[in-house]
Order: C-alpha cells, then structure tokens, then sequence
C-alpha cells in the first residue's frame, strides 16, 4: 500500500463513483478495454465480501465462460448479469448510443468499428452504465448519426434492461427512463453546470439535488491503491501502471 | 484394432488456401480467439477476391489485412477492430471509399445466425435490438409477432436468418492424426466448425494421441467429422497472438498500424511481411 | 490476491433435496450421463409430490422410481427407459392407471427448448417432426409457415416453447471450492444449468484445484455463475454409473426391476434401499 | 480368426445385408443397444477402407460427439449423417412406426418407452433403416396405433429423409417413397413368401427380381468373426460374447 496517500486521481474519483452504482449487484460484466469500470467493478466487489461476481470480457483473467463467444449474451438474456457498460462515438440525450460512425451509413465520414453486442445487451441488462470520459458536444450530441442501440423503446417492446447513468469526465447524468431525458446529478470537482452545459449537445434536466460528486475516502482510496490495486493490475496491466502506479507483481 | 475413424487431409498452408475459392463466405475468429493468420497471408499472397468476410461475431487484423489486400467484396460483422491499436486504417479506408459492402451486425446475431445453421433450421429469433439502425439496413431480418405471446398482447421479436458460411477458417492449438482439433473453452470455433460447410483448420502442431480418447481434453476438443482440411504453421497466429499459447506481437501490430495508415504503407507491409516471408519460409 | 468469486453453498444431500419445491419442474439427466441418485432417494424419503419431471432428453431408473413413489404428477420426456432392462414397470403401471399426465416429446425437441431458455426467447422452430402424432397431443407446440420461405412457397416449421426448469439436477464428478462442476463432454448438463432457474448438484468429489485455471479441465466445467447448491455424494450416481468414473451396478439394477413389478415390490425396494440406506448412512 | 468357420448364423445373415445397404455412406449413426445394425456398420466400414465414419450413440466407444446430448440431432440436420437405423413397437404398411404404445394414447394398453428422436431423424437422414428381428403381424401392422414418426409427408414439407429399407427376421422390403409402401426384395434362406404374408399385418408388393437374401461368403464371415468383431465386442460386448464367441479381450 502507498505509504504517503495523494489526493484522489480523476480516474480514481471515476472508479468510486462508479463503484457506488454497483450497490448490491450479484453479477457485473465488463469489457477487456474498459479499466475504469473494471476497476470500479472490482472495487464494488471487494466491499461486497465477495458475493459479487465480475466478469471480464475477453479476458484471460476474470473471465469464467466456457461456452464460447455466445455465452455472455446467453447469460445476460438468462437475467444473470445486472450490470453492464456501454461508451459511444456519439451518444445522445435519448441514450441512444452510436457505435457505427459519424455521417450517413454505410460510407461513414468518421467510421467506429462497429455495434458490438450494444444492440443487444442494452435491451437485457438491468442496470447499463453508459461511461465516456470525454465530455464535449462531438461526443454528446443532440442525435445520434446512427442508433447502435436505442435508449428507450415502445412499453410493448421486451426490454428488462436499458440506460441507468451517463457517467463522464465532468459529471454524471441519471437517466429518467420514462421521459426518456438524462438529469445531471453531480458534477465532478472542478467543473461547473455553466462548463457542462457548454460542452453538452444534448438538453437535459439538472436535479435539485444537485451535489458535487463524492470523492473517495482515505479507506477507499487505500483499497483502490492496495488490493483493488493488485487485481485491476492482472487485468489491466497498462493502466494499472500507468494511473495507479502499480505493476502486476505488486505494488510500485 | 481397426481403424473406425477416416482421416482428414493434411496440407500445406498455400494449398489449404486455396480450398478458399474466391467469392466464398468466410467465417473467422476474433484477435482473441484463433486466427489463421499464416493462411490469411497465403490468401493475399494468391490476390483472393470477392470474399464475403463473416467476423465471429468481430473480426479484426485479419479483416483489416483482407480488406487492404483487396481479398473483401462483403463485411458481416459485429465490430471491426484492433483493440487497443486504435481505428483499423484499411477498413476505414475502404469505409469511406465505398468500396466494400457492409452488412453491420450486432455480437449475438452472428452466434445466433450460426447457431440456426448448427441445427438446420431456417432462422432463429433473438431479443432485444428493434429500435436499433441496423433492423433498417438489414433487409435479410424479419420482426413478427411472437407467436407465444399473451393473446391481444403485442409482442414483436425479431427473426435472424441462418449464417451458413461456406468456410470456416481458424487457427487452433493442437490436432490429432485423426483430425481432431482441440479448441479448449474457445468453442466459437467450434460453432463455425458445425455450421460451416467446409472448415479449414491450422494448427500449431499435431499430437500423437487421440484427443477424444483423454476425458479432459476432449471436452475441448471438435471432432474430425467437423474438420474438412488441416495444415500445419507453428506460431501460425502471429503476430495476433494465441489464446493460451502466445501473446500478440505488439510491436509488430504496431508497426502494422503505423505502416497501414496509407495504401502505399500498405502495400509496403504486404511486400515485407506476406511475400518476402514466404520466400523464407 | 482477492477473492474474485462468490461462493456456492454447500449443502446435505437433504438439505439439497429440500431445495426442489413440490410442484416443481425439474431437469434430470439420461442413465448415460449424470444422475444425482442419492438426492432421488432423498425425494422419494420426504415424499416429494406433484413434480413436472423432464428427461432431457429421455430419463431412465429416475423416472421410475419417483413415479414409483408417487412424486410425479407430469412427465415430459422423450423416452422414459431402463434400456437393457426392459419396460419400466413404475412408469408402465402408472400409464395403464392414468396416474401421471404425459407430455410425450422427441429428445431434439427437449434440447430445443432448453436451448431457447439458454438464450432468453420464447421459442425454438425446429425441422422434421410435422406429421407425427406428437404434435396433435402437444398444444404447446405451434406450426408456422416459414418466413424466410421463397414466395409463395409452402413450407410449414414447428416452433416449440421454451423449455426452462424450476430446477436442473444432477451429479457429477468434480467440483471445486468456488462450485464450478466439471462434466466433461456431457454438455446436457451444461444446457440444463444454463436454462435452469436453480441448479443442484451432487458432486462424487471436491477440488482444491480452481477447474478454471486449467484450460483442459475448464473446457468441460460448469462456472459456478449458473450452480445454485452443491451437495457432496461419493458413489453418488449408484447404482446408476457415472461417465468415465463407475459403470452401472447390474446385478442392483436386475434386482430393482425385478422388485418394483408389482407395486409392494416396489415399496419393499424402497424400505430396503431408500430409507435403509439412509441411516445407516 | 475362427479356424473351422461355420455357416453364416441368423444374426451374420443380418449383419451382411444391412452392411450391404451401406455402401458409399460417409457417416453412419447407431444406436448403443442396437448391436446387428452397429456391427452391419462396423462391416461396411471394414469394407470402406476407414473411409466411413461410425457413431455409436451412447458409447463411450466409437462416439465422438463432445457437444452434448443435441449433437446427434444437430448434426443430421446439418446433413452430416448419411444412414440411421429406427425400430418400433410398431411398424405400417406406410413405413410409420410407433414407440409410444398400442392401445389408445394416452393411456395405452402396452406403453414403449417412447419416441426418442425418431420424429425428427427420419425427416432429416437421408437412408433411414428400419430393423425389427421380430417379423409378426403383432409387429407389422396395417396400421400403427400412434405414428411416433410418419414414414411419408406431404412435398411441400422440408424432408431430406425417410425410410429406405425394412429388414426383419424374415426378410427384406425395400421402400417406395412415392407410392408409400414397401416392396418385398429378398427371402432369408429357409423363409418363403407365403409364411411372410401370413406374418405381415400390412399389404406389401413384391418385386419383380424377388430373390433369396444373398449370404456372407467365406471372406466376409472371416472379417465378421475376425477384426469386425473384435470392434463389435468393444461396443456390444454381450452380443459379440453370445453371438460369435468373442470377448472383449480378443477371439475366443
């Protein structure tokens, strides 16, 4: 454990929020290439005793599928994953998300790889967490180019899942499913409401609840350098050096 | 002891190429599950063409080298990409070129598609995904109304049809003299293999045991009767790297991206990297 | 180095068996695969009642005796037989007497429906079977025209329900302390854990060993993900046999079929083997 | 290799016209209790040079699915199986047959064990086999009580499949699917067309080249005895101890 504890990172302020909307998940599942949200997810579970279960995807660590690449989708349809993330190229104040391209499909001026599982998992997965870190009106505009995935569908339409939270690296957004609007909740510190309303495309509702966003505890902050630290290191070897100076046969 | 099982072909990489006619669909496997690559060389070296390139449920250097190369008419993919190697130069090229048609996907669809063509049947439905862009552009999807709903009750679900590709193309750890392929907990693989009608299989060596007859590993193991033709390349996935066995190449993906930024670079690697090396080999 | 699994709980064979409701839908493997026998026994002890009991896709000396004990009230399997054995004589008896309802299936039927519980939509379609009688007993089974036909073209496919149990059971070799269950190519066991709501096992013996770690053994392992409760039965698939561990207790079996003939045979074999057996256990 | 070889028993006589009905099969399923038809396979592939592939379901011998109990019917509808064989308590002029009972269903006078996957192999594997040693009206009836599996459908129905021959303890019939019924071709020795018409519930025609089933020569039953049945007795120990005296250790 760091012997001389500096004030939150960004990222680790970003692991903790998340974190906190892990609150009694069983099961979470996260993409090989997102480091916060698995941090987040690992931290979630260190304070859940380990009764919650993190999946990491495309991972040779932490990813326990032993039925192929369909395996995920299966399970997230079988109701037995409850949280999940989703980024976007674009993403916009309805939730849809864009994951195709910027321009008109198919000869995308600015072309994404591609939907991925989006279309699929944000319509099973209860709680999706969209994350970006990048907050401007290129990323958050007011409509998507092309619908990935939607963020709301019609009341007759399957959906057991669908957007919980919008977090980025200047706030973060709830999402009113039934007005289909995001409402700003807390707002990172050092950024202002008049800051983020000039780097949203999008309207949105702000809460009068509105607080800063909780940073993480000196406890917290300890974990997050010490035991989260060694875990996140073995599936996420760059980052964990890079932000958290920590290299997977310990700590730095 | 007779023999109960027939054998499955044993060739060299250029020849199990070839059995990749130009103008077949092709299924491969994503960076993180087996990749052909020393065939995927051999298929540029020969200039394919027409390919209907099917990602398993994404694709990635693979798709990206197959596209430079001209090998690529038709993309069905959920994704292309390289992962942390940032946007894949020769598929965005293409992109905005228009010169590749793309059928966009989304993961489960693919496993879905296949799937249906493991078990025969003519489609398969799936929930979730209506509302989403891709519904519109794919005019091979149906939506119905679920014919087990609630009675009055409105309940479309979507219907995909079945992914039968003409090849499967994959790259595995360890085969057997009979032509058994072990494919460990990367049954993706083996899903291509049922519901491919060829698959063609590189491996990096060939064990002397029967994989079936040792309980552990033929759990992981597809059966020959699955296994069309098989050759054999050691490190036969670089540079992507091979699940359980090698890491990728970093450097030299790096070096990949980098030099495929322009079509000039492009065909710079593809005179060091595809042609020179097979004159070494 | 974290605990990065949840655990899964550890039970008594009766403590297990007290798991499956009355009225419960339960799962159970074919006498080829793998039969959770002591948590039967443990059933027909506390007089299970009213179970909707699924071969899957046929069952053997479980249906049987559970019929035999008066906890069935519904059957639905492709085939309820002891093989070499001849006729069952509980389920037999129960047939003539209009005791249990059947819903008489085909074994590619009841892995339809589990597959379609696996991915989470409401039907399957599948090829074949129109025209059997079957389909005229089963009214959970709907005939579509195929959407993806050619126009005008006739071409009728059954859809079939999902199929997903309150409970899948059944026993396997090995699992370890984080209650991942490895059962090798017996995949029906994985289908049935993977569409069940809850799934118990009984396991011959347990590992120190994470099943995982090892790429041949996770390639035929059960993530813990989908098992409810563990219970701990050496021998636990007696007399039964257990793949690739024990072989079938012949002279057992002769002698059970032998017994439950007549109905007081049957309650003999019981007193003997059922609730005998359990204290001197 | 037996020493001082015997005529062709019943059961060899068996063995050598099913394997017969094999020929340029690439793939053939069987089932573990079906011993005449597994070791006919086992024959045929003798004779293939290896080139066919034998399954025998159930076995832990010769079976080489590793995807659980749907891959035998996956893999005929993807049209991998070249030939099967089916049974039935019951068995039609119509080539229907019947695993569920006689009597009224549900519930039945005599109840089989049921259908197994007869309804669906028998639509998708192209030369289905049907063999039943017992050859009584009690058997072959006019009409089945309960079609498990119908032996004819309508065109418009997708069936690669259905019945191709039905071989008896008496004789064998070859199937015309257009005209749905079967044709008697050839007599075992010993049996005459008369006792078959006594024995047969169902109208039947007789063909033209109407000839005695064609015994093993010399050769044949060498191989049956020798190599071929030491495989057999792997798969179908009992049968191939009671029937041609070989263990599973070797020749007896």
């Amino acid at each position: 454990m760091s012997s001389v504890p500096v004030p939150a990172r960004p990222e680790e302020l970003l692991i903790f929020t998340i974190a906190r909307m892990l609150d009694d998940v069983r099961h979470v599942a996260v993409g090989a290439s997102s480091p916060i949200p698995g941090a987040a997810a690992l931290l979630a579970q260190t304070w859940s005793a380990g009764r919650m279960r993190v999946s990491v995807l495309g991972s040779e660590h932490d990813n326990f599928f032993t039925d192929g690449g369909r395996e995920l989708f299966d399970c997230a349809a079988q109701g037995r994953i409850d949280a999940f993330f989703l980024g976007g190229g674009q993403i916009d104040g309805a939730a849809n998300i864009n994951l195709i391209g910027t321009g008109e499909y198919p000869r995308n001026r600015i072309r994404f790889p591609g939907s991925f599982g989006s279309a699929y998992l944000y319509f099973l997965i209860p709680r999706v967490i969209l994350f970006r870190e990048e907050h401007s009106p290129r990323v958050l505009v007011p409509k998507v180019d092309f619908i990935s995935a939607p963020g709301c569908s019609p009341d007759h339409v399957y959906r057991p899942g669908g957007p919980y939270a919008l977090v980025t690296g200047r706030c973060v957004f709830a999402f009113d499913r039934k007005h289909s609007r995001f409402r700003l909740t807390s707002i990172h510190p050092g950024h202002t409401v008049t800051e983020i309303r000039e780097q949203t495309g999008f309207e949105f509702d702000t809460s009068s609840e509105l607080v800063e966003t909780p940073a993480p505890g000196s406890e917290t902050l300890a974990l997050i350098r010490g035991p989260v630290g060694e875990a996140v290191s073995k599936v996420y070897p760059a980052f964990a050096a890079r932000v958290l100076g920590i290299n997977a046969q310990g700590v730095a | 002891m007779m023999n109960t099982r027939a054998l499955v072909p044993v060739e060299s990489i250029d020849e199990l190429a070839a059995r990749v006619a130009d103008g077949a669909s092709v299924a491969v496997a994503p960076d993180y599950s087996g990749c052909a690559m020393e065939v995927v060389r051999a298929l540029m070296r020969r200039g394919a063409r027409n390919l209907h390139l099917i990602g398993v449920p994404q694709v990635g250097f693979q798709g990206d080298m197959l596209i430079g190369a001209g090998c690529v008419a038709t993309l069905e993919t959920a994704a292309l990409t390289l992962g942390e190697y940032g946007p894949a130069p020769r598929f965005t090229a293409a992109v905005r070129e228009g010169t590749i048609v793309l059928r966009d996907a989304t993961c489960p669809v693919i496993h879905a598609g296949l799937q249906a063509a493991e078990k025969g049947v003519p489609f398969m439905p799936l929930r979730g995904i209506l509302g989403s862009d891709l519904v519109g552009h794919r005019n091979d999807w149906k939506v119905i109304e679920n014919p087990f709903a609630k009675a009055n009750k409105e309940d479309p679900i979507l219907l995909l049809p079945a992914i039968r590709p003409d090849v499967a193309l994959f790259h595995a750890p360890l085969a057997d003299r009979w032509g058994n392929v072990w494919i460990g907990v990367r049954r993706e693989l083996m899903l291509m293999a049922h519901a491919a009608r060829t698959t063609l299989v590189s491996v990096e060596a060939f064990s002397d045991e029967d994989l079936l007859a040792d309980d552990r590993l033929a759990a992981g193991t597809i059966p020959a009767l699955y296994i069309s033709t098989l050759a054999k390349a050691a490190n036969g996935a670089w540079p992507i790297g091979l699940f359980g066995r090698y890491a990728p190449d970093h450097a030299h993906l790096q070096r990949y991206v980098e030099m495929a930024a322009t079509a000039s670079g492009f065909e710079q690697y593809v005179r060091e990297y595809v042609h020179k090396q097979r004159v070494s080999a």
